[in-house]
């Protein structure tokens, strides 16, 4: 348990060492959130169907953008040998980098999605449905994007490659992230797809581990 | 005492050894011999677990690697080519962070101790990305002395020293070997280090 | 029977572009699936003689 | 028991397999076309035309076998990477890797005809249907699965990652599928809904059955041919390659 807490806050040093990376994510999904209204035309009604589906796509985007720094830099300065051979079991080291990556990247958006929802003209109650699926999504879209971190590590053109993996595996995270606001908009209570989102989210903590291990496993054999 | 038997190693399409035997015992060291492409690197990484050989066995303490798993890693340390420093972190913090994900626990005095002894001093507080190739690697050696493995593999660990630092490094070695220590070592120069027997690839 | 006249058949009752463009797209994919496959197997196939050939060439 | 064991790990070498394939493909065509035209026949001149969708219903015998291949091959391609991983065969990663085009292919057909069958009876080339929205996504997980691979030089490096990927596609699959239909049925509410076709008449379930046996069976037949092709491809430099036949030849 100290070697996850460790790895956690050796990577919120290093995310402190280098904040440009994470403002960059962070930037890129404001102004990704604020071009559609520019596209779409200032409408409020319209801006205020669209919003749910608008900032969870933007969400999911400035994720991505994160994903190819995950263990790129570890792979590269041999780190991640190191994590491999290290006495704590890889699965659980894994586990910490995926709650580091989540706190500098998924948390940030949860803090901003609120200010884009007004944006888009959204009334309190939605805001509050829209943070709290974003807190229970955003872990979900870094465990599922960390296998496709591990499985593009190395590979020609990764970067590119990691979003044609993980962007499907991420539909049923926006369906219901972004299905929470809108029935909770259109007066149907958001329960059902909060609760469908937190079943997701323990199935992927289970799981998304294990698989990221593997994965990083054979990309150093 | 690491034992491996049978090994080969099959990398792309080519067959780098097969049918290699090894043995290392307390106090003994492995000078890993060959060209470049011979697979010297290869055998290292699979006596470190990183890859599983194409066939064959490792055996620590008589027991396969594959089953004990953690306590061999425990037992283990390797350098690889790549120092596993982080650049954007100081001296000490990458010593005492990389003790932790061992799950052990390094205090500071300690770790001062022995970034001092390599000839980091007043380097403590500067980001790695700072220090001249020579003192990244003292970093490295730092960290062999504090962590506490009983067989040591180290992939080229001469290479991009100053001749100082290669004394301070052979020192190190003997001294881990003087208490029962294993080293596993590849090199391209002749080793600066006694009774060391030869594997050939 | 449900034709009458080949021309009702390939009529398809009005439905020719929609009956005929899945069928068709379909039968030209199955049919051009397997002669690609066949050609990258003759290409291996050609490169692995001609290096037989330069070794018979080179070891007489 | 052991006998049995070690005849199958046989056919598992590509040594083996390679000429076993070689003598199956024929018959797998052979099988692909008594089918294909009695199913054919089937379609066109013993099925009857339907009362509510007139002739334009007939794409669903190329349709429906076309949308159950996508997701049997996936799951067959899933099943292949997995022994894979588990037993460290060579031959199951390059029958996976055989399979992954033709499932791909499968996928696109099934959303092409689903397209061309859309438009004359619900008057668009696209909905967001549950059916067609999930085959689209299980078109881009065959795409995922192929450029992961294409990507990885080592051969057994790629066959190892695409199994992975491979397996948490086939555990995200149906959440997939029932996350969009209920988002479907959220959004369309009862404005189409192709679980509620007509009834089918026995000659028409008789067609689609026959179609699709005719898929299965190319599907064998190519990804038979393309195992083989990725055999010799990454066999070449082994003496068994350069022994053949038709190397020698």
């Amino acid at each position: 348990m100290n070697a996850v807490l460790a790895i956690i806050r050796r990577d919120l040093l290093l995310a402190m060492r280098r904040k440009s990376e994470v403002l960059t994510a962070l930037f890129f999904f404001i102004i990704v959130a604020s071009l559609f209204p520019l596209g779409i035309g200032p409408e409020s009604a319209l801006l205020r169907t669209i919003a749910p589906g608008v900032i969870w796509v933007s969400a999911l985007l400035a994720t991505m953008l994160g994903l190819a720094r995950l263990f790129a830099p570890d792979h590269a300065d041999g780190t991640l040998e190191q994590m491999v051979l290290s006495p704590t079991p890889l699965g659980l080291l894994v586990t910490g980098k995926i709650a580091a990556h989540w706190i500098t990247t998924g948390l940030p958006l949860v803090l901003l999605a609120p200010v884009l929802g007004i944006q888009f003209d959204l009334d309190v109650g939605a805001l509050g449905v829209l943070v709290v699926a974003l807190l229970l999504g955003t872990p979900l879209l870094s465990l599922i994007g960390a296998i496709g971190a591990a499985l593009t590590l190395g590979v020609r053109g990764g970067g590119v490659l990691v979003s044609l993996l993980v962007l499907p595996l991420y539909v049923p995270a926006l369906i219901f992230g972004a299905g929470a606001v809108e029935s909770h908009i259109s007066g149907l209570g958001a329960g059902g797809h909060l609760s469908l989102l937190a079943a997701l989210l323990a199935l992927a903590v289970f799981f998304a581990p294990w698989a990221t291990t593997a994965a990083l496993r054979i990309s150093l054999e | 005492m690491l034992t491996a038997t049978g090994l080969s190693c099959v990398r792309g399409e080519r067959r780098l050894f097969a049918g290699l035997d090894l043995a290392v015992g307390p106090g003994e060291w492995l000078h890993v011999q060959g060209e470049n492409g011979a697979g010297k690197t290869s055998l290292l990484r699979i006596l470190a677990t990183l890859s599983p050989p194409a066939e064959g066995e490792v055996r620590w303490q008589g027991e396969p690697v594959t089953v004990l798993a953690e306590d061999y890693r425990r037992a283990m340390l390797f350098l690889g080519h790549h120092g596993a420093v982080k650049e954007e972190l100081t001296p000490l913090e990458n010593l005492t962070l990389a003790a932790q994900l061992d799950g052990t626990t390094l205090d500071e005095a300690n770790a001062l101790s022995a970034l001092m002894r390599f000839g980091l001093r007043g380097r403590e507080d500067l980001a790695v990305r700072f220090l001249s190739a020579g003192q990244k690697r003292r970093v490295l050696l730092a960290r062999l002395a504090v962590r506490k493995a009983t067989l040591w593999i180290l992939d080229e660990p001469f290479t991009a020293l100053d001749v100082k630092a290669v004394d301070m490094l052979s020192g190190l070695i003997e001294s881990h070997l003087a208490a029962g220590g294993m080293a596993i070592l590849t090199s391209h120069q002749s080793m600066p280090l006694p009774n060391g027997r030869i594997l050939s690839l | 029977m449900n034709w009458g006249s080949p021309a009702e058949f390939f009529a398809m009752g009005g439905y020719a572009l929609y009956v005929w463009g899945s069928f068709g797209v379909c039968a030209v994919l199955m049919i051009l699936e397997p002669i690609l496959v066949r050609k990258r197997q003759s290409s291996i196939l050609r490169i692995l003689r001609r290096e037989r050939q330069a070794e018979i060439l080179e070891n007489p | 028991m052991s006998n049995r064991l070690i005849s199958w790990f046989k056919y598992a070498s590509p040594q083996s397999f390679y000429p076993l394939a070689g003598r199956m493909i024929p018959w797998f065509w052979a099988l692909t076309a008594v089918f294909g035209v009695i199913g054919l026949w089937v379609s066109f001149f013993v099925a009857p035309t339907d009362f509510q969708q007139g002739e334009g219903y007939r794409i669903i015998f190329i349709h429906v076998p076309a949308a159950w291949m996508s997701m049997f091959l996936y799951v067959v391609m899933a099943t292949w990477a997995g022994l894979g991983l588990a037993l460290n065969t060579r031959l199951s990663g390059m029958m996976a890797q055989a399979i992954a085009p033709t499932g791909a292919l499968m996928a696109f057909l099934s959303l092409w005809t689903g397209a061309l069958w859309g438009k004359p009876m619900w008057g668009a080339w696209w909905v967001w249907d549950a059916r067609l929205t999930s085959a689209l996504i299980l078109f881009f997980l065959y795409i995922g699965f192929i450029a992961l691979q294409a990507a990885i030089d080592d051969a057994r490096r790629a066959d190892k990652a695409g199994a992975i990927l491979a397996l948490v596609g086939v555990v995200n699959v149906p959440i997939i599928y029932f996350s969009v239909k209920w988002w479907n049925t959220l959004h369309q509410g009862s404005t189409i809904n192709l679980a509620k076709a007509p009834s089918m008449a026995t000659t028409m379930l008789w067609g689609m059955l026959l179609m699709a046996l005719a898929f299965w069976m190319y599907s064998i037949a190519v990804a038979l041919t393309r195992v083989r092709a990725i055999i010799l491809e990454r066999e070449a430099h082994t003496e068994w390659v350069k022994d053949l036949n038709e190397v020698k030849a």
